[in-house]
C-alpha cells in the first residue's frame, strides 16, 4: 500500500515524536514509581513550561533551547515546593485526595495562564525552525533531530543520576519501600519532593525542545498527558527505560497506526495496545522495573 | 448574573462610547440616556474554544460600543450582559437561564454548534430570540424553533460554495488543477465536508488522491505531509483547526511540498492575521473559503484598524459577532419595543443591510440568513485579500502557484 | 430489617429527597432550577461511580463510557429506531450494565487493580469516544439530536421544575439503592473486598462476582444519568458523551462529599457546582479566574476535609453524640450501643 | 459427612487429605510431595523451622494457589481445582498468619462479612457476629473499629471471622503467634472451645507448648517435605525434627532435655509484608 521510503519516513518521524513524549512520560512514570501517585497536573505543567520558552523568547529574545538552562532549574524548585507545600500537606498521604490536589493544580495552572496570556495560540519563530537535514531523500526538521537526543540524553542523565548519585538511590530506596527508608534516615518528604521537582523539570526540558516546532496555548498540555499516560504503562510504572522505550514504541505505532489506519481512528490503536498490554502484561511491555 | 462586573464594565465602556463618539464627532444629544437594553453575548470564555470565544466577544463589544457612541437604539443604550459558555452545551444552558433572569432581550453567540444548539433551544422556552454567530450545523436552523437565527452560513452552504469557487477559480486559470489531497479534522465540520468533497469533486473533473482525517489536538502532522508529499496533488484541500494547520503548513514547507494551490476550508489558520504574522513564508498564497468581512466595505476597514489598535488580532468571529449585534440592533430599532416577540418578528422580516459581511441584504428563510456565504481569501504579501467572488473581492487570485 | 434500621437508614433519604422536592414550590427561577438539575444528573452518574470506588475500592478513570452508553442509547434508539423515550432510557441503563460488565469481566478477570484498574477504564472511554466519533449511527462527529417534541410521553418537559422532579426520583431512587445495598450482604461484601480482597475470599466471598456485580450495577447508574442528559439537553456528540469530563466530574463529587457514604456524591456534586458558580459570581471579568478560585478552593477543602464533607459532619454528629452521651453517662450508665454505626 | 459421623474417632478416616502435593514457584520448590491427613474433630498441627512451607501449604489447601500437582481431598471430595471462596462455602476457613482485618470495618462489621456467608439477612449476620464475638472474647468491643484493636485482638478477629462462616474445617495459620505468655494463655482455651465446639482444627503454630498442649496429632515439615508425624510426645523425642530445628547434631546434645521453641514472630514466605 506505502512505498517502503513512506513507511520507513513514517517510522523515523515517529520515534522523532516519540522521544518527546517518553521525556514528558519520565517525569510522570518518575513521580508514579516513587509517589504512587497520578499527576493530573502533568500536562498543565508542560503548558506552562512552554509559556515560559514563550515568554523568555519574546521578553528577553532567549532561544529556547538555552531557555533549557533557566526552566529546568525553576521547574525543579517549583516543582519541589507545590510537592513540599501544597499536595504533601494537603492530601494527608490519601491517594485519593492527592488526585483530587493534582486535579485542582491542573485547573489553577490551565485557567491562570488562560487569565494572563488569553486563549491564543502562539509560536516562537527561531532561525532554525525550517532548517532541514537532508539524509538521502529525506527531509528530517532540525529541531526534531535535536529533540530526539535532547530526549534520549535527558533520560540517560535521569537513569545514571538516579543509579549513581545518594540522592538517586535515596529516591530508589523511597520508591522501593517508604517506610524501610525512613527508618533508615532518609527524609521521605525531602525526596518526594526531589522526585516531583524532577518530574517537573522533565516537563520544562520538553517544553524547551518542543517549542521551536510547536506551538502553545492554555490547553496544549492537555494533548500529551493522555499518551504519556499510554508510555508510562507500557514501560511499566516507574521505570526509566521503560518509559524510553515506550515512547518511542508509541510513536512509532501512532504513526504507523496512522498511516494505515488514518490519523483519526490511529488514535485507536494506542488505546487497544494500551487495553492489551493492561489486561495481558500489567507489568508493562518491557517487564523492566527500576 | 454573568460574571462580569456589572458597574467597571459599564463605566469603561461609556467612556469607551464617549471617546469614540467624540472621535467620529457623533453630536452628543445623541448620546443614551434612558433605560439600557440588556443584551446577552454568550461565548466560551474558557476551555477548549476560548479563543474563539475571546474573539467573538471582542465584535460583539465593539459592536455595542459604536451603537451606544451613536445614540443607542430608540435612544437606549445597549447593556451587554456577558456569559461563558465553559466550551460546553451545558455551561451555555446554564449562561442563557441566567442572562433570562437578568432580563436580557435576546441572546447573540455561542460559537460551536454543541453550545449554540442547547443555548438556542433554551432560550427558545421563553420565546428570547437567538442569533447564532458561527455554529455551522445546520441541525441549528432544522428544528423548527422560532426564537433561532443564523445571520452567517450553514455548513451546506458553505462546502457547496466551497466546491464551486474552487471550480471557478481553476477554470480561470485554464484548469491547471487536476489532482487533489483532502486534510480534515474529523469533527463535524471537517469531516462533512470531506464526504462532500469525496463526492463532488470528481463529478467536476478532480481526481481525490487521498483523504487524511486526523484527531484535534494533533501532536504531529508529519505524516499527513508525508503523504501528501507521496500523493503530489496539485491542490491541498485542509480543514483544521488552527494549531494543526499550522504544524501541517510549516512542515510542508520544510519537506518542500509546494502544490499548485492550498485551497483551506474553513480553516482556522488560514485566514488569521497572526498566522500571517508569525509564519509568513510558510502562509504566503495559502487560499481559504470562510467567514470574512467585506473588504470594500468603509465600516469594515475602520473596525479592523480600531482591533489592530487594540492590540487584537482579526479573525472573522470579530466581523461577524459585530454584524449580529448590529443586525439585533436594527430588530429592536425597526420593532419599536424591546418585545421579545415583536424582536422576533422584526428579525424574521429583517432585510438590514448595514451589517460588514459580504452577504448582501439579510433574508430569514427559517431563522437561516440567505444571503450569507463565505467568501475565497487569500495570504498575499503578508495581507490576507478576498480574492473570490469578484463582488467583494480586493484582489486577484494568484492560482496556480508554482 | 427492623424499625429501627429503617429509620436510621431510609427516614434520612426521605427526609432530604422531600425536602429537595418542596424546592420549585419556594423557588422559581429556572436559574437555580437549571443549575440544580445538571448538578442532580452529575451526582447520579458520581453515585454510580461511588458504589464501585468508594464501596468496592475500584477506581475508575473512564466512568464516561457508562454516561455516553445511556445517553447515545436513549437518542439513537429514539432517533434511529423511532422506539419510545422511556423505552430508550430503560434499554440505556441496560446497555450501561452490560458496557460495565464486559470492561469489568476483562480487567478484573486480569487482576487490573488499583491504578491499572483507573487507566484501563480511561482506556476504554477513549476508545468509545473515537469509535462514536467515527461511526454512522452516532451521527459521527455531527453529533445527534433528539428532535424537539415536548411532550411527558417523550420525555421531554415544559417546565424545568418536571425534569427537576424526574431527575431527583431518579437520584432519591439510586440513594435508597445503595442504602440498600449497603445493608444488605452484597455490601458488605463489597467492602469487604476493598479492604481486604484476599481476607473477604478467605471467608467465601466471591470477589470476582461481588466486582463484576458492583460494576454493573455502577454501569446502570451512571447511564441513567446520560439518559437524562440527552433528554435534558437533546442533544450529544462523542466528546460529551464519551469525553473526559464526565469521568472527572463522577469522581470529584463523591471524593469531595465523602466516599463510600451514601449522601456523599449528593453532597458533593452541590458543593463543587454551587462552588463554581460562586466562583463564578465573585470573581472579575478575566477568563479563566473564577475556575481559578475553583481550583484553589478545591485544593483547601481537600486540605481540611481529607474524608469528604460528609466525614465532616460525622465527626461533628458524633462530637454531639459524645457530649450529649456524657452528660447522660452520670444519670443512667447505657450498655454499650449494639448497632454498627450507620 | 456420614464416614465422619459414624466413626467420631480412631477409623483412619479423615476430613481432609492432602495427596503428594507439590508447590513450585519458578525454580523454587516450597512444598515437595507433602501428604497429610487431619482427622474428623480433632486438633491437627503442622510445625516446622521458618521457610519450611508450612504457609504455602496452607495457601494451597485454602486454595488461595494451586498446587502445582498433587490432590486435595476434603469431606472424600476433591477440591483441587475450586477457587477459595467455594472452599469457604463448603466448610473450609482459615485465618492469616499476618492479620488482615478489614481496617475502617468495626469489629462486629469485620465479623459480620464472615457470617453473611451462610446467613442472607443482616439482622441474623449480626447476631451471629455478635454471638461468635462474645465467643473470642470480643464482646465488649463491637463497634470499635478494627484498625483500634490490639494485636491481640486483631487475631481474635481472624478467629472470629472465619468461625462466623461456620466452618467444619478451621485452618489457623499462627495465631498465637506475636502475642505475650499470659494473652497465648488466654487464647488457648478458645481454641480448645471452638474444638468442642465439633469444629476441625489444622493449626500452623510456633509456640511449642501451645501445639503440645492443644495438638492430637502432629505433622513437621521441614524444606518443603513432610519429615514426621505422630502424637506430640513421640514428636518432640524424634531427632529428625530436633535436627530439622536445630541443625545437625542437635538432637544427641538436648536428648531428654526440654522441646526446642523457636521465636514466635515469623515471616514465612508466600505473604507480602503489608504496610
Amino acid at each position: 500500500m506505502f512505498s517502503p521510503d513512506i513507511v520507513l519516513t513514517a517510522t523515523i518521524n515517529g520515534l522523532m515524536t516519540g522521544a518527546v513524549y517518553a521525556l514528558i512520560a519520565l517525569g510522570l512514570t518518575l513521580v508514579y514509581g516513587v509517589l504512587h501517585i497520578i499527576n493530573f497536573a502533568h500536562g498543565a505543567t508542560l503548558t506552562a513550561a512552554m509559556f515560559g520558552v514563550l515568554v523568555l523568547h519574546q521578553a528577553l529574545g532567549l532561544d529556547p533551547y538555552l531557555a533549557i538552562l533557566v526552566l529546568t532549574p525553576l521547574f525543579f524548585a517549583v516543582g519541589y515546593a507545590v510537592q513540599r507545600l501544597v499536595i504533601g500537606p494537603a492530601s494527608h498521604g490519601e491517594d485519593v485526595n492527592i488526585l483530587l490536589v493534582t486535579l485542582g493544580l491542573a485547573i489553577i495552572i490551565e485557567n491562570a495562564l488562560l487569565g494572563i496570556f488569553r486563549s491564543d495560540t502562539r509560536s516562537v519563530d527561531t532561525p532554525y525552525g525550517f532548517s532541514v537535514i537532508e539524509v538521502g531523500d529525506l527531509f528530517l526538521s532540525t529541531p526534531r533531530v535535536i529533540a530526539f537526543f535532547g530526549s534520549i540524553a535527558v533520560a540517560g542523565l535521569l537513569w545514571l543520576a538516579l543509579a549513581r548519585t545518594d540522592t538517586g538511590k535515596a529516591i530508589r530506596a523511597v520508591a522501593k519501600e517508604k517506610t524501610g527508608a525512613a527508618l533508615v534516615g532518609i527524609d521521605v518528604r525531602h525526596v518526594y519532593a526531589v522526585t516531583f521537582g524532577l518530574g517537573a523539570a522533565c516537563v520544562a526540558i520538553a517544553a524547551c525542545l518542543l517549542m521551536p516546532t510547536f506551538y502553545v496555548n492554555p490547553r496544549v498540555g492537555g494533548a500529551f498527558v493522555l499518551v504519556a499516560f499510554t508510555i508510562v504503562v507500557l514501560g511499566g510504572m516507574g521505570s526509566i527505560p521503560g518509559a524510553l522505550l515506550g515512547g518511542l514504541f508509541i510513536g512509532v505505532v501512532e504513526s504507523l497506526s496512522g498511516l494505515y489506519l488514518g490519523e483519526s481512528l490511529g488514535q485507536i490503536g494506542i488505546f487497544l495496545i494500551f487495553i492489551l498490554v493492561l489486561l495481558f502484561r500489567p507489568t508493562g511491555l518491557f517487564g523492566a522495573k527500576a | 448574573m454573568s460574571h462580569t462586573n456589572p458597574s467597571i464594565t459599564r463605566r469603561t465602556l461609556l467612556q469607551g462610547a464617549a471617546a469614540t463618539a467624540a472621535l467620529i464627532g457623533a453630536p452628543a444629544y445623541l448620546r443614551a440616556q434612558s433605560a439600557p437594553i440588556k443584551v446577552g453575548i454568550l461565548q466560551p470564555m474558557t476551555g477548549a474554544l476560548a479563543f474563539d470565544g475571546q474573539q467573538g466577544r471582542i465584535g460583539a463589544e465593539l459592536a455595542i460600543e459604536m451603537i451606544n457612541a451613536a445614540g443607542g437604539v430608540n435612544g437606549q443604550p445597549i447593556e451587554p450582559v456577558f456569559g461563558d459558555a465553559r466550551s460546553t452545551p451545558e455551561g451555555g444552558t446554564a449562561e442563557v437561564e441566567k442572562m433570562q433572569a437578568e432580563g436580557v432581550v435576546a441572546i447573540v453567540g455561542g460559537f460551536a454548534s454543541p453550545i449554540c444548539l442547547a443555548s438556542s433551544q433554551a432560550a427558545s422556552r421563553y420565546d428570547l430570540p437567538y442569533l447564532v454567530d458561527v455554529g455551522v450545523s445546520d441541525q441549528i436552523v432544522s428544528r423548527g424553533l422560532t426564537n433561532t437565527f443564523r445571520f452567517g452560513p450553514g455548513f451546506g452552504k458553505v462546502t457547496q460554495q466551497a466546491l464551486e469557487n474552487l471550480v471557478k477559480i481553476n477554470e480561470a486559470a485554464g484548469n491547471p488543477a487536476k489532482t487533489v489531497v483532502l486534510v480534515h479534522e474529523d469533527g463535524l465540520f471537517g469531516s462533512g465536508l470531506a464526504q462532500l468533497l469525496q463526492n463532488e469533486l470528481p463529478k467536476r473533473g478532480f481526481e481525490v488522491l487521498q483523504t487524511l482525517a486526523h484527531p484535534t489536538p494533533a501532536r504531529d502532522m508529519s505524516n499527513i505531509a508525508l503523504q501528501i508529499r507521496a500523493a503530489n496533488p496539485d491542490i491541498v484541500i485542509p480543514s483544521s483547526y488552527y494549531g494543526e494547520f499550522v504544524l501541517l503548513a510549516r512542515t510542508m514547507q520544510q519537506q518542500r511540498i509546494r502544490p499548485k494551490g492550498i485551497y483551506a476550508v474553513l480553516n482556522g489558520a488560514a485566514s488569521n492575521f497572526r498566522f500571517v504574522q508569525e509564519f509568513p513564508d510558510a502562509a504566503e498564497n495559502v487560499m481559504d473559503c470562510n467567514h470574512w468581512h467585506d473588504p470594500r466595505k468603509q465600516e469594515s476597514q475602520a473596525l479592523l484598524e480600531r482591533v489592530r489598535s487594540d492590540g487584537n488580532v482579526w479573525t472573522y468571529n470579530i466581523p461577524l459577532n459585530y454584524s449580529n449585534v448590529k443586525l439585533l440592533a436594527d430588530a429592536i430599532a425597526r420593532a419599536g419595543s424591546t418585545e421579545r416577540t415583536a424582536i422576533r418578528d422584526a428579525l424574521a422580516a429583517s432585510t438590514y443591510e448595514g451589517h460588514v459581511m459580504p452577504y448582501g441584504p439579510t433574508v430569514f428563510v427559517d431563522g437561516q440568513n440567505q444571503g450569507a456565504a463565505p467568501v475565497n481569501t487569500q495570504v498575499q504579501g503578508g495581507d490576507i485579500k478576498v480574492i473570490f467572488p469578484e463582488d467583494f473581492a480586493d484582489a486577484e487570485p494568484v492560482f496556480p502557484v508554482t | 430489617m427492623n424499625a429501627r434500621d429503617l429509620a436510621t437508614g431510609f427516614a434520612p433519604i426521605l427526609l432530604v429527597v422531600a425536602l429537595l422536592a418542596l424546592v420549585p414550590l419556594f423557588v422559581s427561577s429556572n436559574t437555580v432550577l437549571n443549575f440544580l438539575v445538571f448538578t442532580l444528573i452529575i451526582a447520579l452518574a458520581a453515585q454510580g461511580w461511588n458504589l464501585l470506588a468508594g464501596y468496592g475500592g475500584q477506581f475508575s478513570f473512564g466512568h464516561a463510557a457508562f454516561f455516553g452508553t445511556g445517553a447515545y442509547a436513549a437518542a439513537i434508539l429514539q432517533v434511529n429506531l423511532g422506539l419510545n423515550a422511556y423505552v430508550a432510557f430503560l434499554v440505556g441503563i441496560g446497555l450501561g450494565a452490560l458496557v460495565g460488565f464486559v470492561i469489568g469481566y476483562l480487567s478484573f478477570r486480569s487482576g487490573l487493580r488499583g491504578s491499572y484498574f483507573a487507566l484501563v477504564t480511561l482506556a476504554f472511554a477513549e476508545v468509545l469516544r473515537i469509535l462514536a466519533n467515527s461511526a454512522g449511527f452516532t451521527g459521527g462527529a455531527a453529533g445527534i439530536l433528539i428532535p424537539l417534541e415536548v411532550s411527558a410521553w417523550n420525555f421531554q418537559f415544559e417546565s424545568r421544575a418536571a425534569y427537576y422532579w424526574v431527575a431527583l426520583a431518579l437520584v432519591g431512587a439510586v440513594l435508597v439503592l445503595v442504602r440498600a445495598i449497603e445493608r444488605a450482604r452484597f455490601g458488605a461484601q463489597l467492602v469487604a473486598v476493598r479492604e481486604n480482597e484476599a481476607a473477604a475470599r478467605a471467608l467465601g466471598v466471591d470477589a470476582l462476582a461481588v466486582k463484576l456485580k458492583a460494576i454493573a450495577i455502577s454501569g446502570a447508574i451512571t447511564a441513567a444519568a446520560g439518559g437524562l442528559y440527552a433528554q435534558y439537553f437533546l442533544y450529544l456528540d462523542a466528546l460529551i458523551a464519551y469525553g473526559p469530563w464526565i469521568s472527572i466530574e463522577a469522581l470529584l463529587a463523591p471524593i469531595v462529599g465523602g466516599l463510600g457514604t451514601v449522601f456523599g456524591p449528593l453532597v458533593g456534586a452541590l458543593a463543587l457546582h454551587g462552588l463554581s458558580e460562586g466562583s463564578k459570581m465573585f470573581t472579575g471579568e478575566i477568563p479563566g479566574i473564577d475556575l481559578v478560585v475553583f481550583g484553589v478552593v478545591l485544593i483547601l477543602v481537600v486540605a481540611f476535609t481529607p474524608d469528604g464533607i460528609m466525614g465532616v459532619l460525622g465527626r461533628l454528629r458524633r462530637r454531639l453524640a459524645g457530649s450529649t452521651a456524657k452528660s447522660t453517662a452520670n444519670a443512667a450508665p447505657l450498655p454499650a450501643r449494639e448497632e454498627p454505626a450507620a | 459427612m456420614s464416614l465422619q459421623t459414624s466413626h467420631p474417632t480412631g477409623l483412619p478416616t479423615s476430613l481432609l487429605r492432602v495427596e503428594h502435593v507439590t508447590k513450585r514457584f519458578g525454580g523454587l520448590v516450597a512444598v515437595d510431595d507433602a501428604s497429610l491427613a487431619v482427622a474428623p474433630g480433632s486438633i491437627t498441627g503442622l510445625i516446622g523451622p521458618n521457610g519450611a512451607g508450612k504457609t504455602t501449604l496452607f495457601t494451597v489447601i485454602s486454595g488461595f494457589e494451586p498446587a502445582t500437582t498433587g490432590r486435595i481431598v476434603y469431606d472424600d471430595r476433591d477440591v483441587t481445582a475450586l477457587p477459595a471462596h467455594e472452599r469457604a462455602r463448603i466448610g473450609i476457613a482459615r485465618t492469616f498468619q499476618i492479620v488482615q482485618p478489614f481496617a475502617t470495618l468495626s469489629v462486629v462489621e469485620n465479623i459480620a462479612v464472615g457470617a453473611f456467608l451462610r446467613h442472607a439477612a443482616r439482622a441474623d449476620a449480626l447476631a451471629l457476629a455478635r454471638r461468635v464475638a462474645d465467643q473470642v472474647g470480643l464482646g465488649g468491643m463491637l463497634d470499635q473499629p478494627a484498625r483500634a484493636l490490639t494485636v491481640a485482638g486483631r487475631k481474635r478477629l481472624e478467629l472470629a471471622r472465619a468461625l462466623a462462616t461456620g466452618p467444619r474445617l478451621l485452618l489457623l495459620d499462627e495465631v498465637l503467634a506475636g502475642l505475650n505468655p499470659s494473652e497465648i494463655r488466654d487464647m488457648i482455651p478458645v481454641i480448645r472451645a471452638i474444638r468442642e465446639r465439633g469444629v476441625t482444627i489444622l493449626i500452623v503454630e510456633h509456640v511449642m507448648q501451645a501445639v503440645m498442649s492443644l495438638c492430637d496429632d502432629i505433622y513437621v515439615l521441614a524444606q518443603g517435605r513432610m519429615i514426621a508425624q505422630g502424637p506430640p510426645a513421640r514428636i518432640a523425642r524424634d531427632p529428625h525434627v530436633v535436627e530439622a530445628y536445630l541443625g545437625h547434631g542437635a538432637a544427641q546434645r538436648l536428648q531428654g532435655k526440654s522441646t526446642p521453641v523457636t521465636p514466635a514472630d515469623e515471616t514465612e514466605d508466600g505473604h507480602a509484608q503489608r504496610a
